[in-house]
């Protein structure tokens, strides 16, 4: 861990909140796990587990009027914006509840209102979109940053060039987040991009850089923050590198057979979900009650969700022709 | 009635735009200090400043990208693509972001964005120069398309595209830039989706788009010469397709030739066939014909390259196999 | 006769073009190690070496342009693009570069390349994952697609496509995997270019590919209950697209009904449909109906997106319309 | 200039090689202009005129069995390779003897014979082709590199950084070479690139790079045998940039009223012939005597080139249905 929580100065109240947003994360993606398994949920899904830490580091820092575009594997994010519980999981279930009315599907969690501006399911097409809703931002001088959020295997499109070049050429307010997690699907960074730190693909354009420990939700935090005011502050985009890992498959259907468990075996001992719980408890940030409390709220939110998502209606057969031209 | 050439219809639509709105901004590459590859922006950046009249980089997927981000953060982006040729790099963002967001987004968002593009050959440019790939983008759901063939149509097209809350693809075409026409000076439109009977006849219905109109009226001409009254249906918009007035057409006169400048197997022009086989298949005297560009890369050549693309002749000539 | 799933005849023709040909090598994202999005290629990394099974980046231009590159070299690449919506990130280098090299060339320089990508949806994949786009393809001078709808076609297809000199596209569909037939011992091909009658029939005309032809012999199994008999043409290939057996069985029939998955608008379907204008028109004693996609971004809901696909039910009620 | 002639140690043959390299180039150029003038030239018209000791710093210590790919601004580039000089002025001219047999044009020179594997008019589009060109000759054990030449605007493509990437994670035979000209079409690097030097855009790869003098022949040529013998050493890519200047409009169209005229007449007082032809008489490489028949020999080709063009006939109008599908 980076620095005690009192070095940070994180109020108590925070870092309570932090480990909500985590457990909270963890709890949902179980859930929608044993979901997908009853067949409640189709298509692709993409757990976010093991990751935590990087979106409740990055996520609330923000304000409210900020943009967030990011990938498909956006449950974290999307929960750490404060999106509805049930309204994802209703998503997910592909009901008219949903965030996307169930027309959008996991890969596609929207919500205006929250600044949540999408996942993309095409790898790397968040990039240019980020860059675009920060032109918009400048434009009417708002000062609203941009977080968009991208894997390790998007760091290989073109547009990760061509959006780093725009926003550093028209000094765009763009927190560029990788979210390095070791693979792209089953293809591992080593075997998929020539250099050695990613974050270096920053310096050719004379955007600013740091890597950070992706299981530390404090050292992201803090790191998020610098990040943040360094782009909020007009002076053009950031590339921050969280290091993490996914500790399940690609998706549903991957049995993750190109991994070494030992590696897997490792990452799972710095569990971010479990260090930060054992550090509020260590350093007295929060007692056993608490966490046993917040744990209990999360799991009371999430059974909520799942009967909320499950009651909930399919979208009507003619929703299908909605929302394709605004009338 | 003023009469001004296709790119000043489209360059004073532009201004206009740029006046009335402040969240209207143009973007492309060589738009600004060059004045556009057509010169269709020449004079804007210096009327309106970088702020409004951006240059890119080369880097069309960005480009296109950044509009659509733009247009969902409140603006209203016009952004130029030099040629339809080009938009290849950036057809995921256009099909698989600006023409879905809404609906994936359910409802939420919408994508008020215009991307003006060039479709054709005709200037020896080249295979990869000279294509009409407006077709692919008038198949997705979630976008417009539209291809005036004249000053008038080009700016009261170009204006309902600004009010649109849709992205539309604004598909012109290089050799009709220096085609002079009547435009009101008072304010009108041209609703998107409204085919126009550009020459009324009563003996076969061509229907075309873009620079195929006047070749399609040329052969026209000829055809009168020998008593034959053709109706040029001009599509204007692909998406969504008029298919009332192409079969109104087809009902009067009974027989119908499509014309298009791009390639003909799997072309647009095959769309509005079937659509006459639809609703016009009792009407029709004969099997609707199609008179299209060669389905070859287009050839440097000057004479070949005259030879792939349809001419009134191979007009006049497919109307004639059926009367 | 040996039966294989529809991957498993893809994945051991492609262990047969690997062994038989040391310049054919497979290149693509995640066919390696994960052994295929899909799982066609599971197990020939092991088998092959990384020599000849390349995991590539999450770079679909430079994955293409690099096939196109290697296949320049004399090189046989056989490249997998995870899905075809994700062409569009390589769209440029397809449309661009492979499929006008020989003619920019004056004929110098073949591209030997096949593209092995996965059309449709019906998996619940949403709107940006289920597209049919192969009709895009289709329409491109200089390419040749292919389409197989069973283990049978998959493999004696894929035997011609690696004996071409031109750039293929292998058009396979994600529900078809699983799908069983016979495929024989003894070394076949099937022809590039034709269209096989999947059933015979003399009231009706369907015709399909891909997985539609699945929906259509459904169709046409419900419709036999009723006494009409419909003959399925499966097109296999659309370019170079066989309109004279489709033509043949429909002067034959009388009557059509197109059947594919994607957007009506402009979709190949259209082509088909206009094939049959030029070549049946007499006789032909309805119009041909098209039974399509409906013209949406795909639905993530399954209900939506069952009912967004064409179903047997559809087709027959097409057929009925016409009889 | 880098060095003298003697400290390179260049053969004088070879050093009135290159001199008679960037001269042909030149007149070629200026030949091609007036003929565009007469219309016996159509199309895009892109002239080399300014960036000759590039093409001929570069090209010439390649082996024969070497690839090129190169953009549209690539007469300069074929006539360095030694393709023929009236097989080049035909297909300008469109006609049946042209490199492409009059349907590839001026944007698009193949000569498979000599490893020119084409001009491509999609800015950044050779880059990808490159380096499968140079996976090829990998793949096979050949010993050939591929030069792919591209200018400042194509950098920004994605295609450069896909290729880069996949360049140096396979370590293929790739030199990248940069004709920085400062410009694309209108647009300067300054308002195109957010870098200061687009070399360092190979650092994050793990690509070493060079920064050459662009009018300097002998820096170009010098820059090039390392870079080559880098490439070929099996060391995997690198990336060569040159600085140059194009002393016309970006094709015959552009009257290039964005450049500064003062600017413009810095660059031309380092005219590449010029400096180079000084040079060879100052060092006594060279007699008047020598140029003169140097310059005299090229005038003839030229004209030779042209009465050939002009002589050839047209193709055959059924060309335009041949070589789309190899039967
Ligand atoms: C353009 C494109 N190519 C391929 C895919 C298929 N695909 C989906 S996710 C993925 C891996 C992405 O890895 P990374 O960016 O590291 O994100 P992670 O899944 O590790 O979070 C791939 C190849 C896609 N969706 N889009
Ligand atoms: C993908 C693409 N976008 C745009 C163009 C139009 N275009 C042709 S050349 C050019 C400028 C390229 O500049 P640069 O790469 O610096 O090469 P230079 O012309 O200076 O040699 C542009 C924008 C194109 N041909 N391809
Ligand atoms: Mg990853
Ligand atoms: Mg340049």
């Amino acid at each position: 861990m980076a620095m005690t929580l009192k070095e940070l100065a994180i109020k108590k109240p925070v870092a309570l909140d932090l480990y909500r947003k985590m457990v909270l994360i963890r709890r949902f993606e179980e859930k929608a796990s044993e979901m997908y398994g009853r067949a409640k949920i189709g298509g692709f899904l993409h757990l976010y587990i093991g990751e935590e830490a990087v979106a409740v580091g990055t996520i609330p820092p923000l304000e409210p009027r900020d943009y967030i575009v990011t990938h498909y594997r956006e449950h974290g994010h999307a929960l750490a914006r404060g999106l509805e519980t049930r309204r994802i999981m209703a998503e997910l279930f592909g009901k008219a509840t949903g965030t996307s009315k169930g027309k959008g599907g996991s890969m596609h969690l929207f919500d205006a209102s929250k600044g949540f501006m999408g996942g993309y399911a095409i790898v790397g097409a968040m990039m240019p979109i980020a860059t675009g809703l920060a032109l918009a931002s400048n434009y009417r001088d708002e000062g609203r940053i941009c977080l968009c959020i991208f894997g390790d295997g998007a760091v290989n499109e073109g547009e990760f060039h061509e959006s780093f070049n725009l926003a550093a050429l028209w000094n765009l307010p763009v927190l560029f987040l990788l979210e390095n997690n070791g693979f792209g699907m089953g293809t591992s960074v080593k075997r998929a991009h020539a250099g050695k730190e990613m974050c270096h693909l920053a310096d050719a354009f004379g955007i600013p850089s740091e890597m950070v420990d992706g299981m530390d939700v404090l050292a992201v935090r803090e790191a998020a923050i610098r990040a943040i005011n360094h782009v909020r502050s007009g002076k053009g985009p950031f590339f921050l590198e969280a290091i993490t890992y996914r500790f399940r498959g690609h998706s549903m259907a991957d049995p993750v057979a190109y991994r070494d468990k030992e590696e897997e075996q490792e990452w799972k001992r710095r569990d971010p979900v479990v260090t930060f719980r054992r550090e509020l408890l260590q350093s007295r940030a929060a007692s056993e009650e608490n966490i046993a409390k917040i744990e209990h709220s999360v799991d009371e939110e999430i059974a909520e969700a799942v009967a909320f998502a499950d009651a909930s209606p399919n979208p009507a057969h003619d929703e299908m022709f909605k929302d394709i031209y605004r009338e | 009635m003023p009469e001004l050439t296709y790119r000043e219809a489209i360059r004073e639509t532009l201004r206009e735009a740029l006046n009335n709105d402040n969240r209207v901004f143009l973007m492309g590459e060589d738009i600004g200090a060059y004045g556009g590859a057509y010169g269709v922006t020449q004079g804007l950046l210096a009327e309106f400043g970088e702020q409004r009249v951006k240059d890119s980089p080369i880097a069309e997927s960005v480009l296109v990208g950044a509009g659509i981000g733009a247009a969902m953060g409140g603006l209203r982006p016009i952004v130029e693509l030099m040629t339809i040729n080009f938009s290849l790099l950036a057809s995921d963002q256009i099909v698989n972001a600006a023409a879905k967001m809404l609906f994936m987004s359910g409802g939420q968002i919408t994508v008020p964005l215009i991307i003006r593009t060039v479709s054709g050959g005709g200037n020896q440019l080249g295979a990869s120069h000279s294509q009409c790939l407006e077709g692919w983008y008038a198949q997705v759901p979630g976008l417009k398309v539209v291809s005036p063939s004249t000053p008038y149509d080009a700016c009261g097209l170009l204006r309902s595209a600004v009010a649109e809350e849709t992205p539309v693809m604004f598909v012109e075409h290089s050799l009709l830039y220096n085609f002079r026409g009547p435009v009101p000076d008072e304010y009108y439109t041209v609703p998107i989706g409204e085919a126009d009977v550009k020459r009324v006849g009563s003996d076969v219905t061509i229907v075309a788009h873009l620079r195929m109109v006047h070749v399609a009226l040329q052969a026209a001409e000829e055809l009168a010469e020998e008593g034959i009254e053709a109706e040029v249906v001009d599509l204007r918009s692909l998406r969504p397709l008029d298919t009332d007035t192409i079969n109104e057409s087809v009902m009067k006169t009974n027989r119908a030739v499509v014309v298009e400048e791009g390639w003909k197997t799997g072309g647009f022009g095959a769309e509005v066939v079937s659509s006459i086989m639809e609703h016009s298949f009792d009407y029709l005297d004969a099997p609707v014909a199609r008179v299209a560009g060669q389905e070859v890369p287009m050839p440097y050549n000057r004479d070949l390259e005259q030879a792939a693309i349809p001419r009134p002749g191979d007009v006049v000539a497919a109307v004639k196999s059926l009367v």
